[in-house]
């Protein structure tokens, strides 16, 4: 007898979703959705508003990456003012996104992602969580929160506020840094470093090692990727660079963000809110069949490193190579993603560090003179969860007249409904299904941290 | 004491004994209510006084409406009744509170008194007699005053513009000045009555707001807009609203054609013969002395001028020729409104100068019990209906109302009343707040505004706070004006006292605050003002401090020579330096200036620097800002390159030198205006025309071969001036007007000044040959008068001279209690405005220094601790910088801030109250949970 | 010289402004004050007047 | 004893579950001893049909303490919020999108259908999309605060809301007391310098950056409002401050009024706009008035624009 | 039986009130739709009052104080006039007619004004229906 099983909500993941298992009379496989079931309309109610402020608004799409949409607002409309930040004001804002970072791949791998691996995937769903992990780790928690609280801190202190920042400012950053301060982020962040190595021995060791068999096989799908690097020396970047898109066989081409409408488009299905984001300039249209996929590429922390040429900080590269001896180039493992996201843990505090040591970072020269007109500017930055374009169109008040904003999930929604469906149809045979098989279908959703 | 006239004042100073007769009013004074039900059933009408005749009123009437007070009388020579016994008495019959007495008969007073002051104001020149301009012939002229009821909306037309022959509406009106003034040979009166021209202006502007399109016509000789701000009202009346201004003597008004229009024929500065019609024609009746007023003076030995008006000192402007006798007000010469009220207080300066030892002895106060602590009760509301006789009950179902009333939340009682406001009714109510243990009460009667203290002596009679009452005005806000919809007055009362409840509901009782008062004056500037302040208030017992920033005291009046009224001014400087410095209750502080200040009425602390930087504290409880004014220094007129162009105030000096320029000149021209009434400074400086014209005598009476020319825009030679103006023309003294367009050249040409102007009589350039140049300078404003304002947080007008209260009604006041000004800082005045505005300055400073505190009304605001955080934005709204931002505990500034409002400062208005985001200052009787629950209770129906 | 002792209370001959403001002052110095008016009312001719007129509080 | 707790967000961004990891010291022990969690979508993995998502009724479990973040703006939020209701004894609205509709609210100033319209017709989507209507929750005619919608014991504004205070309320829930929450502005924790407005006669936007010395204490900078910026302290309730000053100001920007009203009812734009013109500050300086109400859109508060219609009545 | 409008008048005890007191004592009639609120100066007004009247089911506010000027508290009036050109702004924000609001100002001695202000603002109000039908 045919039947859905409804997956509601989709848990440990930031964002309102649900999988839905169509099976057919034999309890096989027939099809499996990922519903988006959430609409704001940020695109729209940011219309009118005067640029300056919408970095304000937009970082509300996200509580986990405010930053990103705050800057990458702040980028856009930059440029729609036709400003350039201040080298001391530009630096201040990618400080602060690579230390967003450091939070975000703390809670992501320890608080959301870890218990599936710490406790098992089939561990009750009262222990399998957080307070689970305390329990059954309680010293290792105990360092994870002190580190996020750290982190948090760190950017609450400097910057007002870590949760929906204000500091990055049209033309730069609001408040310059003095030296006091300067220290003392130093230090933090070198702590942070050590646990961000520390964190990826752990996982390497006591995750990834123990579990490589669901990681070649769960969800796994072929797809090509996208993700920011320098425009010099095709290192990986995260604040400010050119976009690459590469397709699974490893070529891959480079671009502005400002075209980026020259390279990507969006698709929609009726069953989602999200649209689906696809690579129009391959021009092959967009199909989701595992088998013959098109158009269909992902972003996030697998991607970026997957397009980088090399990462510029000296520990992460070093982890850099030894992932790439382990899985090539492009790796298309789907739980490769939280390999890839420590790895980038490990950059973002040395790229922190890199940022803080920078003798032009204390100057108080911080923020460009701007003025309010008409025009339009496209901002780009990574989130943890993928490539963020704000594109914002201004009237001679210097408010907004047009907005289209594509999110990191959105590029991710149709890898990760295939996903599901590929782990959904491994796992699930002849009406046979748990509670763990349907946690291990979360798992390949959950592991592109939507 | 109205319909009161005095007769007779026999006595001395300090000790008079003064007959009043006192005209029967007919109407009980204590009974009659106001209701004005009498007056409407009047079968006579006659005449209004008050209307100036152009509307009618009853027998029975009350001289107008908001008259104060507002007791009905009865006019014997037109009642009915009164004329023939027996007949109507329809007045009697209406009048519910029984308050008709046709058996009034006069009554002689005899009072003791210590001083008498004369302020019977004046009359209109009555151009009946006379007939001119067809006034009293054709309909359609009339006075000024008459125009002025024409305009009032309570005026015989409403406020419409129609004229009285037949009420079309006025299209064309022509103002025609100097009627009875200036004027020998018409009426007698030379003198200039100083107030028309403005007033016409002021007429005309209003009457063009009133009727759109209106077009008005002023026929002057000069303007005489010598007032605070009056030059700049002129020009905004030309420029903006279309006043036109004709400088000509009309020498014709006659009827056109067949309709009441009026035809003028006057010849034009062109010189051109100009017929115009109007509808109307208004003219500005000069002031003079009231018949009944020269009769008092006659009775009471006062000693009169040529123009009929008290004789006074310049020094001592409200003093009459008797002591203990003072006249102010237009008695003591033509005086617009701020210069009357202003001599009042200087008459008021001179009385208690005069009695000071007396003070306090024939005032009282009266006692109340102990008040009763209501907080922790619960609220037990007494309702009071009041039938207002057939007022109110006449229309609203009182009844019904009473029933409605019961059901209200907290009302416990209800009960219903003739007359709330009658003494048996008071008394009643004073019972009942005790038997019923009522705790708050609503009146529903007729207006707060006149019943309100009348309720509230009730409550404190009956051991209530007084702020318990809440009044519902059901009268003159519904029964009086739906008097055809008894059903929605009905029901709308019911809203009312229904809002009334719940308003009262919520009310606290509230005490007024008392300020204790440093009985100590400061007066700041020792020019004249300053010394006449600080020595009134020392002679009256009050210690002063006088600071000049120099180290003389005199001021301006060092420059001068004479008075307008020929009083040698050094003589009376010095007098008046004697005797500041060896008053024993006066401190001088010469070479002093004050550098800091802080407090507020009677509680004020300012701290005086010295040249030498040595630093002086005085605690005064009010202050008089007395800093007087500068000459402006010419650049015009080549006055720096050429010698022979002096200032007036310059030559005064050569002239008292008997300097060899001087002597040797023939030729002297006398330019006015030099610096005012242009421009930046659109200001008259008031003395200057009377200045040049007292020097032109001079020169012409020295030597009749001299010639003197006056070059003038017009001639301000105001009130009783007016004479030196006469005898200067007299003597040949010639005067050429001028206009700003064609202001006069200056230049030298060897041993001769050529000045050259167009003379707008002959219509060509008119060049003459002068040896010397005087140039009429301006009076400007102290350049560090900026310093003190902020100081004090006085404002500065936008000239630049200090703004008092209220141009009119309070013209020595600051807005910031406690605070004077007087003399020139002012605005430029002559000698004799100064003094008197000075005594005026102390007479209102003594009322606050004789007194040990100072009570503040208990609406105020108060600051609610809970919900004020310090935002601050009330801190710059409030019109009195009562509001200052402190730390919520001394000392901790990390403990938050809050506002502290000064309650001495703070007058109540609320404006703070309505900017505040979260309730955090709230104004006592007035906060946002009473309002807001009014508005509930308003709609809650 | 005959020293008389001199009497607190003082008459005001006129109710229009003038005379108000006197009597005002003098009340308000600790006077005891007459205001005699010929008229009904007092007031003068100030309450005649249309405009500069905003209250009538001077007369309280 | 641990207290069963359910947390469930609906309109919203995740910020306020952050907030509450940043809770920091004392989270460890609140969420695994003081509470007993039996609900947490981005926690744990309590399933509304069903872990094996066969049950046809949505179902939490029951729990003394509930707390919803988010505003509710679909079908499902509704359902969840209503379930929510039924389940806990106590509702706790955690964060300005629950307690005032917060920023999604701003969609309560556009036409609705017109908006999702263009949403699904951007430059970069292909031609011909429609809004997607199968399987997902339907929108509600606007977005709602919480409290329009079922009974609400506990507000707890904030964008996002300060952990110290989310702490507050369970803790003081659990004891049985009430909390110590502030009252009032943030004014109240603003320790920047105030004078009152002086000249300012015009509000400025904010691109160029207000004056300050680096490095100095905030007490001696001169309030934002005061040097010309609008700054929406005074009409904002108390609650963002750590370390004795408001977030945003201490990044030495202008207060956005992300707490909501300062008194429950307020209506920051109304409150906001009266202190401008009160105080002879040109209200029409504000570039875009409307969205003051950008954290408090709900309740009614914001409506589209209405295009002027003349009404005539028959 | 037409729509009877209900109407809050916020008075200015130094004038508007006093005007009305006047209008009453020269038996004015003016229609019985103003239900009178006594403040001690139009400055005194706090915007919120005029929302609540309106949410609370009043068809019209009004404003009445003394000519711009001829304040008793020097600029209350002035305060007065910058909220009320704002507060019409933002009635329109929170779905209201501005038409709902006036404000005029009224001396004391000009009780006629005052009967005009009334008279005009309920014809207006009449012309555009009760208040709530606005809303939803």
């Amino acid at each position: 007898m045919a039947k859905v099983l409804n997956i509601a909500p989709v848990s440990r993941i930031e964002g309102h979703a649900k999988i839905a298992i169509h099976l057919d009379d034999n309890g096989n496989v027939e099809n499996t959705f990922l519903h988006i079931q959430s609409l704001r309309g940020f695109e729209k109610f940011i219309e009118g508003r005067p640029a300056e402020e919408v970095p304000r608004i937009v970082n509300r799409i996200c509580g986990i990456c405010p930053w990103m949409h705050h800057l990458a607002s702040n980028k856009a409309v930059d440029s729609a003012f036709g400003a350039t930040p201040t080298p001391t004001g530009h630096k201040l804002r990618e400080m602060c996104q690579v230390m967003a970072h450091i939070n975000d791949k703390i809670l992501h791998f320890f608080f959301l992602a870890a218990p599936d691996f710490v406790l098992g995937p089939d561990a009750d769903y009262s222990v399998r969580n957080i307070m689970g992990l305390v329990k059954a780790a309680p010293e290792l928690a105990k360092q994870v929160v002190k580190m996020r609280q750290l982190g948090q801190m760190m950017l609450d202190k400097f910057a007002g506020k870590a949760i929906h920042p204000v500091a990055g400012v049209v033309g730069g950053f609001a408040k310059p840094m003095v030296e006091e301060e300067r220290k003392e982020l130093l230090q933090g962040t070198r702590t942070l470093l050590d646990f961000g190595c520390y964190a990826l021995d752990f996982a390497i060791n006591n995750v990834f090692a123990k579990y490589m068999d669901i990681i070649g096989d769960l969800g796994a799908i072929k797809t090509g990727f996208l993700g920011m690097i320098d425009r010099e020396d095709g290192s990986l970047r995260l604040y400010d660079g050119q976009l690459r898109l590469m397709k699974s066989d490893g070529s891959f081409v480079d671009f502005e963000g400002d075209d980026y409408i020259d390279y990507i488009g969006e698709h929609v299905e009726p069953w989602g809110y999200s649209k689906m984001v696809y690579a129009k300039s391959w021009k092959e249209g967009f199909d989701m069949a595992l088998t013959a996929p098109k158009g269909i590429y992902r972003v996030n922390t697998l991607a970026r490193i997957n397009v980088c040429e090399k990462i510029s900080t000296p520990r992460a590269q070093a982890a850099l190579e030894a992932f790439r001896s382990s899985f090539g180039r492009p790796a298309q493992q789907t739980l490769l993603y939280h390999y890839a996201r420590l790895i980038e843990l490990v950059y973002s505090c040395e790229r922190t560090i890199e940022l803080l040591e920078w003798e032009g970072i204390t100057d108080p020269n911080v923020r460009a003179k701007v003025e309010p007109k008409a025009g339009r500017g496209v901002g780009v930055v990574e989130a943890p969860r993928g490539t963020l374009i704000h594109d914002y169109t201004t009237d001679e008040n210097g408010c907004i007249s047009g907005a289209n904003l594509i999110v990191g999930t959105t590029h991710n929604i149709a890898p990760m409904n295939m996903s599901v469906k590929r782990a959904a149809s491994t796992l699930i045979k002849d009406g046979v299904y748990s509670e763990g098989i349907l946690n291990q279908v979360e798992m390949a959703v959950r592991a592109y941290d939507p | 004491m109205t319909l009161c006239e005095v007769t007779d004042i026999a006595g001395r100073a300090g000790n008079f004994t003064v007959t009043v007769k006192e005209a029967p009013r007919y109407v009980d004074m204590g009974k009659c209510i106001g209701c004005g039900d009498c007056t409407e059933k009047c079968p006579k009408q006659v005449d209004s006084e008050y209307d100036a005749e152009t509307g009618k009123r009853r027998a029975i009437y009350v001289k107008y409406l908001q008259a104060v007070p507002l007791k009905y009388q009865i006019d014997p020579e037109a009642c009915i009744r009164l004329q023939n016994i027996g007949t109507c008495g329809a007045c009697e019959e209406v009048c519910d509170a029984g308050a008709i007495n046709f058996g009034d008969i006069e009554k002689i007073h005899r009072i003791d008194v210590g001083a008498v002051v004369l302020a019977p104001g004046f009359e209109v020149f009555d151009p009946t007699d006379s007939g001119v301009w067809g006034y009293g012939i054709f309909p359609n002229v009339i006075t000024s005053l008459q125009f002025e009821r024409y305009l009032s909306a309570s005026g015989p037309t409403k406020g419409y513009l129609v004229r009285p022959s037949d009420s079309k509406a006025v299209k064309k009106v022509a103002f025609l000045q100097c009627v009875g003034s200036r004027d020998e040979n018409l009426c007698g009166n030379g003198y200039c009555s100083s107030v028309c021209c403005m007033s016409a202006i002021k007429e005309a502007v209003i009457a063009k707001e009133h009727s759109p399109g209106l077009q008005t016509s002023i026929f002057y000789m000069d303007m005489r807009t010598h007032g605070k701000e009056f030059d700049q009202y002129m020009e905004r009346a030309r420029e903006t609203s279309g006043v036109r201004f004709v400088r000509c003597r009309v020498n014709g008004v006659e009827k056109d054609g067949s309709r009441d229009d009026l035809r003028l024929s006057y010849i034009n500065e062109e010189g051109l013969q100009v017929e115009e019609v109007y509808d109307m024609v208004v003219l500005s009746v000069g002031l003079q002395t009231p018949k009944h007023a020269l009769k008092l003076a006659y009775n009471a030995d006062i000693k009169l001028t040529g123009d009929n008006f008290a004789a006074t000192s310049d020094f001592a402007p409200v003093q009459t020729s008797r002591e203990g006798i003072f006249a102010c007000g237009s008695f003591a010469g033509p005086k617009n409104i701020s210069q009357s009220v202003t001599s009042g207080s200087a008459a008021a300066a001179a009385v208690s100068d005069l009695l000071a030892p007396a003070r306090f002895e024939l005032s009282a106060d009266a006692s109340f019990p102990d008040e009763k602590d209501v907080s922790a009760d619960g609220p037990r509301i007494g309702v009071f209906l009041c039938h207002c006789g057939s007022n109110i009950a006449g229309v609203v179902d009182v009844e019904a109302l009473g029933e409605y009333t019961a059901t209200l939340p907290d009302v416990v009682y209800v009960e219903q009343n003739l007359f709330s406001c009658s003494q048996d009714s008071q008394d009643m109510i004073v019972e009942r707040i005790q038997e019923q243990s009522l705790n708050r009460i609503v009146v529903a009667a007729c207006s707060p505004r006149t019943h309100e203290p009348l309720f509230r002596k009730t409550l404190k009679t009956a051991g209530l706070n007084e702020y318990l009452v809440e009044m519902a005005n059901i009268r003159n806000q519904n029964s009086w004006v739906h008097t055809a919809d008894p059903e929605a007055a009905t029901s709308k009362a019911k809203d009312l006292v229904r809002m009334a409840v719940a308003r009262v509901t919520c009310s606290d009782s509230l005490k007024s605050i008392s300020v204790p008062i440093t009985q100590k004056g400061l007066v700041i500037g020792g020019g004249t003002a300053g010394m006449i302040a600080a020595l009134n208030m020392a002679e009256q017992g009050f210690e002063v401090h006088l600071v000049e920033k120099t180290d003389i005291l005199g001021g301006n009046a060092l420059n001068l020579k004479h008075t307008w009224s020929g009083q040698h001014v050094p003589t009376e400087v010095a007098k008046l330096v004697d005797k500041v410095v060896w008053h024993e209750k006066i401190v001088v502080h010469r070479e002093f200036e004050v550098t800091a200040a802080e407090g507020f009425v009677g509680n004020f602390k300012s701290t005086l620097t010295g040249r030498d930087g040595f630093k002086r504290t005085i605690e005064h409880g009010a202050g008089i800002i007395a800093t007087g004014a500068e000459q402006y220094i010419p650049q015009e007129y080549n006055y720096e390159s050429i010698t022979r162009v002096v200032t007036s105030v310059q030559f005064d000096k050569l002239y008292e030198l008997n300097e060899v320029h001087v002597r040797r000149a023939k030729n002297f021209v006398f330019i006015q205006c030099v610096g005012s009434r242009e421009e930046n400074n659109m200001y008259c400086s008031k003395v200057c025309c009377t200045h040049s014209v007292q020097s032109a005598i001079g020169l012409k009476k020295e030597n009749p071969n001299r010639n003197v020319y006056i070059l003038y825009r017009d001639m301000r030679t105001y009130g009783q001036r007016e004479a030196l103006y006469k005898q200067a023309r007299k003597l040949g003294v010639i005067f050429i007007n001028y206009e700003l367009h064609g202001k006069p050249n200056v230049t030298e040409n060897g041993l001769v000044i050529n000045v050259e102007v167009w003379d707008h009589i002959l219509h060509r350039p008119l060049k003459l040959e002068a040896d010397m140049v005087i140039l009429a300078i301006a009076i400007r404003p102290m350049s560090d008068a900026s310093t003190l304002s902020k100081l004090y947080k006085v404002p500065l007008g936008g000239d630049g001279f200090f703004q008092e209260a209220h141009a009119k009604l309070r013209p020595v006041d600051f807005s910031v209690d406690g605070m004077f000004v007087a003399g020139l800082a002012h605005f430029p005045k002559s000698i004799e405005e100064s003094v008197s505005q000075a005594l005026a300055a102390s007479a209102r400073a003594v009322t606050l220094l004789s007194k040990r505190e100072v009570f503040l009304d208990g609406i105020t605001a108060i600051v609610d601790e809970q919900n004020c955080d310090g935002c601050a934005l009330c801190v710059d709204v409030c019109p009195y910088n009562a509001i200052t931002l402190v730390d919520r505990i001394a000392d901790d500034p990390d403990a938050g801030k809050l506002i502290r409002v000064n309650q001495a400062q703070c007058k109540g208005c609320g404006i703070c109250q309505g900017s505040c985001p979260k309730r955090g200052v709230y104004i006592t009787g007035f906060t946002m949970e009473q309002i807001s629950t009014q508005i509930r209770a308003a709609l809650a129906a | 010289m005959l020293i008389t002792k001199k009497i607190g209370s003082v008459m005001i001959v006129g109710g229009g402004v003038t005379g108000i403001q006197a009597a005002l002052d003098l009340a308000d110095s600790g006077f005891f004050v007459y205001l005699v008016e010929k008229s009904g009312a007092i007031g003068g001719a100030m309450s005649q007047l249309d405009k500069i007129f905003p209250t009538n509080d001077c007369s309280m | 004893m641990a207290v069963t707790a359910a947390l469930e967000w609906l309109g919203s961004c995740s910020g306020c579950e952050i907030a509450i990891l940043n809770i920091g010291e004392d989270l460890l022990p609140l969420i695994t001893e003081t509470l007993d969690i039996v609900h947490a979508p981005l926690l744990m993995d309590h399933k509304y049909f069903g872990q094996c998502g066969e049950g046809v009724a949505l179902e939490i479990p029951d729990a003394v303490i509930g707390i919803v973040t988010g505003c509710v703006n679909n079908r499902e939020h509704l359902e969840v919020l209503q379930e929510m209701r039924t389940k806990c004894k106590v509702l706790i609205a955690l964060g300005t999108c629950a307690t005032h509709g917060g920023i999604p609210a701003l969609m309560n100033g556009q036409d609705q259908q017109e908006s999702w319209q263009g949403i699904f017709t951007t430059v970069s989507t292909d031609p011909g999309a429609e809004i997607p209507d199968v399987e997902v929750p339907p929108p509600l005619d606007r977005v709602y605060a919480c409290d329009e919608k079922v009974r609400i014991d506990m507000q707890l504004p904030g964008c996002p809301p300060n952990p110290e205070f989310i702490a507050e309320v369970i803790v003081s829930l659990v004891e049985g007391r009430d909390p110590i929450l502030p009252s009032k502005s943030v004014c109240d924790t603003c320790l920047t310098k105030r004078e009152g407005k002086g000249t300012v006669d015009k509000v400025k936007r904010f691109i160029e950056n207000v004056e300050f010395e680096p490095g100095a204490p905030i007490d001696e900078m001169r309030c934002l409002l005061e040097q010309g910026y609008m700054c929406m302290g005074p009409v904002t309730a108390a609650g963002c401050a750590k370390r004795g000053v408001p977030g945003c100001i201490s990044a030495r920007v202008p207060c956005r009024g992300c707490f909501g009203p300062v008194r429950k009812g307020g209506n920051q734009l109304l409150d906001m706009m009266n202190g401008l013109a009160s105080n002879g500050i040109d209200y029409k300086s504000v570039v875009d008035r409307r969205s003051i109400l950008r954290f408090t859109g709900a309740h009614g508060r914001l409506r589209p624009v209405k295009k002027h219609v003349a009404r005539e009545k028959s | 039986m037409g729509f009877e409008p209900k109407i809050i008048a916020f008075c200015c005890h130094w004038c508007a009130y006093a005007a009305a007191d006047l209008a009453g004592a020269a038996r004015m009639q003016y229609p019985h739709n103003v239900r009178i609120v006594r403040l001690m100066c139009s400055g005194m007004m706090h915007p919120e009052f005029v929302m609540d009247a309106l949410s609370q089911g009043a068809d019209g506010v009004m404003v009445l104080g003394c000519h711009l000027d001829e304040c008793r508290y020097r600029d209350g009036n002035y305060r007065a006039l910058d909220r009320s050109d704002m507060v019409v702004e933002l009635l329109e924000d929170f779905g209201y007619e501005p038409e709902r609001f006036n404000l005029t100002w009224v001396s004391s001695q000009e009780p006629d004004k005052f009967v005009k202000a009334v008279t005009e603002m309920t014809v207006r109000i009449k012309k555009l229906g009760p208040v709530n039908d606005v809303q939803g």
